[in-house]
């Protein structure tokens, strides 16, 4: 790599944190508290997409580690290959389990990555919100404590 | 300094977009040094914008990682300005903008 | 790990001052553990956190009005401070025989 | 008392003592690579300097999607600020390491004037004294991101530290950091070389160790356990506590001896600093 290519490329133009205003259209996922602070998945889906009912399916491909380095930043990543409205990452045993709700609009591309932190070892399920059908797939992540590095 | 990094490529019609938000991400659940619980204070809410248009919104739990990363794409093209903003539950938020390459 | 140290250990008879055993007072033990800690340190460069802990939990423990437990503690320490010099004592010539050829 | 015993472990490897050959450090350094090149045969040599992901496959991944966009670019940014701030005297850190600070190759170095190992977190605070202002502290901070900046500008230089052999102190000084790496300390009696020579790569508890070949290319590091950045001596420090010896002090003569020895053992690898690790 390049030296100096991160930098650049990292180069972004800053909006000071009170002109959001200037950006008027700006909407947002609307965080719901309902949804969010739950500790059964099957609120918090019914919450999200009005249904609670899931498939698995080969077609949403989740990749997550089988053991994670650090449960403090575990790295997961969801596609899919159908049409998806919306996209969520479960964490199963966490306090409150729904971690991200991604919203997909016409044009984006369904696929979503992000780092989550996990308690202990347990499942992690991608649920992708398709033609008012939730389709999932899910993984165990081990998640070790202990030794020199964790 | 925005708290917000952006690198957005375009290749054949599609942009790759990498983002990582310097933020605390306070669960609610850490201790200070005193015994004290930190209070939860964490980013509800992101939302991207290119072309006059959304791109993508997502809701996070406290769950994230500090300094939250999001990796996405949308059908766009090289030149085009893209905004990423965030909302935190004390209501602050920040944006910054880039052109994709 | 601790019990997983005890399989690899190998038990080294690690002789107390016998003018330690008995006489003086608890305080005097802690003194001497004290001294005895800084002797070694300063010798051999060798020093172990978990004697610096025993000492300060022996001082903690007296300081509380618990003689045995200070007492017990102080030798506890001066037992690692014993294990320190043997262990620098073995290690100024055995580490040329963990040097690869 | 027979709970003390048992606590303390005297283990001695099984290694025969052989007549003691008087090698020098090249020597030294040929073995030492030849013994991770033997122990980990399927890791190509340039990839040591990636520590534990150069031999842990499942690990690696998770490394790279950090790596993707790591938490460092931060402290890269920040170090560049503090990098090109103006002193008081108008001058900046510009003045000692140049417009981009692209020396991470030239250090460490044996200071012949002075008769000791200069590190470049020391160089970096020489220079802010130099300059009337206020050194840095040297675990991590401030001192971790202008290292960070300086580290990245000097992605790719070769580890190429010198012991000069018309000097007997510096030969003495690599001999100071070779018995440190070799010596066992701490109440769970371990040598650097124990966990990160001939047990590298096994599980401690629920870690892996890494080879100490390519130990000293990649910093500074932002750790996850840390959460944050920190220097090579801010590790020593880390390592030294997990075996229960005191720490010494960071930039103090027993450390950088020890990075005098171990930057020299990873020679002809390439610097690749800032690096992201567990």
């Amino acid at each position: 790599m390049n030296r100096r290519s991160i930098l650049k490329a990292t180069g972004t133009i800053t909006a000071a944190a009170a002109a959001v205003a200037a950006f008027p259209r700006l909407v947002f996922a609307a965080y719901s508290e309902k949804a969010f602070k739950n500790p059964k998945v099957e609120d918090s889906l019914n919450e999200l997409f009005g249904a609670n009912a899931t498939t698995p399916s080969g077609d949403v491909k989740l990749k997550a580690p089988d053991i994670a380095e650090n449960g403090a930043v575990v790295p997961i990543e969801v596609t899919t290959s159908m049409k998806a409205d919306k996209i969520a990452f479960m964490v199963k045993e966490n306090p409150n389990p729904l971690a991200i709700v991604a919203e997909i609009p016409e044009g984006t591309e369904a696929t979503v990555k992000t780092r989550v932190r996990m308690g202990k070892t347990t499942q992690v399920t991608a649920v992708v919100s398709s033609n008012g059908k939730l389709y999932t797939a899910s993984k165990e992540v081990k998640v070790t404590i202990g030794g020199c590095g964790g | 300094m925005s708290s917000i990094r952006i690198k957005a490529k375009e290749r054949k019609g599609s942009v790759n977009v990498k983002t990582l938000m310097k933020h605390n991400m306070e669960t609610g659940l850490r201790k200070d040094k005193s015994g004290k619980k930190i209070p939860e204070h964490w980013i509800t809410d992101v939302t991207a914008e290119s072309g006059g248009k959304v791109v993508f919104t997502a809701a996070f739990n406290t769950s994230i990682s500090k300094d939250p990363y999001l990796a996405f794409a949308f059908a766009g093209k090289k030149g085009d300005s893209l905004t990423i903003s965030w909302k935190d539950n004390t209501g602050a938020t920040d944006s910054a903008e880039t052109v994709i390459k | 790990m601790k019990h997983g140290l005890k399989v690899i250990a190998v038990g080294l008879a690690l002789a107390v001052p016998s003018a330690f055993a008995g006489n003086g007072t608890t305080a005097e033990h802690i003194e001497a553990a004290t001294a005895a800690y800084k002797k070694v340190a300063k010798e051999t460069s060798y020093q172990w956190t978990v004697t610096v802990k025993a000492i300060k939990a022996a001082q903690k423990a007296l300081d509380a009005g618990d003689d045995k437990a200070a007492r017990e503690l102080a030798h506890h320490a001066m037992a690692l401070v014993e294990a320190t010099r043997t262990q620098a004592k073995l290690e100024s010539e055995n580490w040329k025989m963990r040097v690869p050829k | 008392m027979k709970k003390i015993i048992s606590h303390v472990a005297f283990g001695l490897l099984g290694l025969s003592v052989s007549a003691a050959v008087v090698a020098g450090p090249a020597e030294d350094r040929a073995a030492f690579q030849k013994f991770y090149e033997n122990r980990f045969p399927d890791t190509p040599v340039a990839d040591f300097q990636n520590g534990v992901y150069s031999i842990l496959p499942a690990a690696r991944e998770q490394w790279e999607a950090i790596e993707e966009f790591p938490p460092y670019e931060l402290s890269i940014e920040r170090g560049e600020e503090i990098y090109n701030k103006t002193f008081a005297n108008g001058k900046s850190m510009a003045s000692c390491f140049g417009d981009d600070g692209a020396v991470r190759g030239q250090y460490p170095y044996w200071d012949r004037d002075r008769g000791m190992v200069v590190t470049m977190e020391l160089a970096i605070n020489e220079c802010l004294e130099a300059n009337g202002e206020k050194p840095l502290k040297y675990k991590k901070g401030a001192i971790a991101d202008v290292g960070a900046f300086m580290s990245f500008n000097s992605r790719g230089q070769k580890v190429n530290v010198e012991i000069p052999s018309d000097d007997p102190r510096a030969l003495a000084a690599y001999e100071n950091g070779k018995e440190h790496f070799y010596t066992k300390r701490g109440q769970l009696n371990f040598a650097c070389a124990d966990c990160h020579m001939y047990t590298a790569g096994n599980l401690y508890r629920a870690d892996t160790t890494s080879p100490a070949f390519g130990h000293a290319t990649s910093w500074p590091v932002f750790r996850s356990k840390w959460q944050s950045m920190g220097t090579l001596h801010r590790r020593f420090a880390g390592c030294h506590n997990n075996i229960r010896a005191n720490p010494y002090k960071a930039q103090g003569e027993e450390y950088r001896n020890l990075e005098y020895f171990v930057t020299y053992m990873s020679n002809d690898l390439e610097y690749n600093g800032p690096a992201a690790r567990k």
